[in-house]
């Protein structure tokens, strides 16, 4: 098993009510994977990780990711909408 | 002599003359450059706005903000360039968003300084809600991202 | 409200912080602003420049840039644009040149604001010499036109 | 006859040591005549409107003009190299 440190901004962040969580995911999961598992949590987690799945951006330890990288132990993988800043 | 790179994020006031001073005052060896700021619209006010908040992701923002900067550099041999990002409770009026280049001529800190405010909007992980008030009623909207800011990325 | 227009044309060194401040402290209703600075290169003291000359048409200038000025009102609905230009002797690092736009977005300040400079550096009668000292021995150039000033127009 | 006042700027005006004079011209006379009056004023005259003349500006009170612009009494003229300002 491997930890994974998982943390939301903005509206997603407010969606959910919760800023950070940990989860205990198996060996070689992908992002994806971490997404079914957090969907499963309840209807907003649903909504975000199934139905706007598209629009979710995610990084990985501060990289931009997809859904096909995969997870190690310790890694920092941050949920978010589209930038608006500037 | 290496460009000077510097990028600030705060939720304290930018200050807006020392930002200037910074850029302007080492330009005479570059001779042009370009500074670009954006506040909140005091207009809105007319639409009800009373403020925003911008949040963002520490660590990775100032990652993302490098990369640019870094970019910027290199493809327009810049001497000098600052970007100073505000966060945290605005209100009309504030600056949100300081971009300064300094070059060799007015092509390369206009074409940078552009290229740096596109990529901002469109890439540095900065997240902007507005507050409104209208008829004694308080609401909060989370801006959405605009496709006139992903289509000004085409031209770079 | 109607737009703001200035224009400066001074012998006397151009205070670039109040002219800043000009711009800036105004910007608050419009959102974005630009400001674009030309100085003297100081690094251009390497090829032996000690200084340059501004000559100017006193009148024609002021109207050519009010021209100019009015078109990049009109044309990019700004609410404020400031030209300030220096004529007599400079010196290596000397700010030359000051134009500033406040508008609604970055695209209307930064297209009027580089506008602005093409057409400035076209039309505006303006001459520039230069002062250079080589081995002990001094001489004075007439700049000659550029033609990618003259290619830059094409754009607009 | 009319009186036009015509002025010289940047490297003009040190080329022919002068940086304004009044000419008197016939009636209905166009800047391509002035030109031709002011070539006959000397060498470096010569050389400026007749050898130089494609890259001479002019304009008339302080308008942009052309060797066809026609004067009238009390015209400002100047002639000058291309801009190099900003």
């Amino acid at each position: 098993m491997i930890k994974i440190k998982i943390i939301f901004f903005a509206s997603f962040k407010e969606l959910l009510g919760c800023s950070e969580i940990e989860l205990q995911m198996d060996e070689n999961s992908s992002i994806e994977n971490l997404c079914g598992s957090l969907a499963g949590k309840g209807d907003a987690w649903q909504k975000v990780f199934t139905e706007a799945k598209k629009t979710v951006k995610v990084a990985c330890n501060q990289q931009m990711a997809d859904l096909s990288t995969l997870l190690k132990d310790g890694d920092e993988v941050a949920f978010f909408p589209p930038v608006t800043g500037g | 002599m290496p460009a000077v790179k510097q990028i600030i994020i705060t939720d304290q006031p930018l200050d807006i003359a020392a930002l200037n001073q910074t850029i302007q005052s080492n330009q005479g060896e570059s001779g042009a450059s370009v500074i670009f700021t954006g506040n909140v619209r005091v207009s809105d006010e007319e639409q009800g706005l009373t403020g925003m908040t911008l949040e963002h992701y520490p660590g990775m923002t100032e990652l993302l903000l490098d990369e640019i900067l870094v970019q910027a550099i290199d493809r327009w041999q810049l001497n000098q360039v600052l970007v100073a990002h505000r966060v945290g409770h605005l209100s009309p009026g504030e600056p949100i968003v300081f971009v300064g280049t300094c070059g060799l001529h007015r092509k390369e800190t206009f074409e940078s300084t552009e290229f740096i405010m596109d990529y901002l909007k469109n890439k540095a992980t900065f997240w902007k809600k507005e507050h409104y008030s209208k008829n004694g009623a308080n609401q909060d909207v989370w801006v959405e991202s605009k496709q006139s800011d992903l289509d000004a990325l085409e031209r770079w």
